[in-house]
């Protein structure tokens, strides 16, 4: 049986986001399988175990490629992917 | 006419006014978003706004066209601020006209409100005991 | 605080924003009313407003005062233009704060309806074709 | 019968009014009976038969002492009368 190879994927952080990963930008590297191709959904489970603090916030969203994602949407490596905590602007 | 616009600078309520304004219309709203000094019973000494830029834009001009073809608005401003504010600072301005006046008032309610909903910008208040993101904890 | 003015020089948005503006008010909500270039389908040219100035400005004070107390706003500012107005130029400006945003734009919104049903002042429309006084005759 | 001796009433006249009288001020010659006190229902006929053209509008307010007046409220010589046409303000 043959590992299937990882993929990097990018996250930018903003907001509590960037304090909760002290960073403005985080990798995650999530494998995506024939039978099992590489969601928002993975992306979302991976942050959580990568970065627990993350279940403390009301919610947070992804976006990808600048526009909300929903969980089923499927993530290629060349994806823009941001966290999106709670907004409050205006 | 649509102008969408994040800015570091301070916004002004005359130059949004100016961009609406238009011999065709007689209606124009605008909403101002202000720093106040408290916020759910908590001195506020000081703000500063993050945000994801392009995507902000790009929610800010989805929001202010579909404001305009939903309620029928001539123009469109829609300035946010980022970066360091103070107490009084003006952290939003929504400018809208329209040829009737009720559509003025209802569409620029709505654009704040969406706004507030959507748009990826993120306050952090300063208090006398700590800073504190706005909305991100229970 | 209430701020309420007739005059025959031009108004100014910044300054009435100025006045409501407020570090206990996260939301400033203002209209303002321009001349248009038509009405009803007929081109206009220029305006005149004639008002019963003393009567006017009982009657813009009872309105600010009551849209405050009945809406909860912390200041109200309405200033009207009366004289000799061109095309573009701002008849009224309505300048309206409050903690919350809702009540800023419910308060606008009901201040200019009012003024239009009761204020007397009266408006005369210069088209190509002659001189109207407005909602004067069937 | 001794003749009632007639109030001078003063109105003033703004926007459409002032065209239709020509003036910024009109006086109307009104008699108070004391078994008919005069009234502003009394005013607003005695100005229609004296300015038939006010018949033409939609309608017309009167104001007294700076406040809408109405039919009903008496009117003494003192009171500041004044012709109030469809406003059209804002």
């Amino acid at each position: 049986m043959t590992e299937t190879p990882t993929i990097a994927i990018q996250l930018l952080c903003f907001g509590i986001a960037r304090d909760l990963t002290a960073a403005p930008e985080i990798t995650l590297h999530l494998r995506s399988r024939p039978d099992d191709p590489l969601t928002i959904a993975h992306v979302r489970k991976a942050l959580l175990e990568s970065y627990p603090a993350f279940g403390d916030l009301v919610s947070f969203a992804i976006a990808r490629n600048e526009a909300y994602a929903r969980d089923a949407d499927p993530v290629v490596a060349t994806d823009v992917l941001a966290i999106i905590p709670p907004v409050s602007g205006g | 006419m649509l102008d969408i616009d994040l800015s570091d600078s301070p916004l002004s309520v005359d130059h949004c006014y100016g961009k609406v304004q238009d011999p065709s219309c007689g209606g124009i709203c605008l909403f101002v978003g202000t720093i106040r000094n408290h916020s759910k019973g908590e001195p506020v000494v000081r703000l500063e706004f993050d945000s994801y830029a392009p995507m902000a834009l790009k929610e800010m001009r989805r929001i202010a066209g579909q404001a305009k073809e939903q309620f029928g608005l001539t123009s469109v401003v829609l300035h946010h601020r980022v970066g360091k504010l103070a107490i009084g600072d003006i952290a939003v301005i929504i400018a809208v006209s329209s040829a009737h006046r009720a559509a003025a008032f209802d569409g620029c309610e709505w654009i704040i409100d969406e706004l507030k909903k959507d748009v990826p910008i993120w306050k952090k208040e300063f208090r006398p005991d700590g800073s504190y993101w706005v909305n991100a904890r229970p």
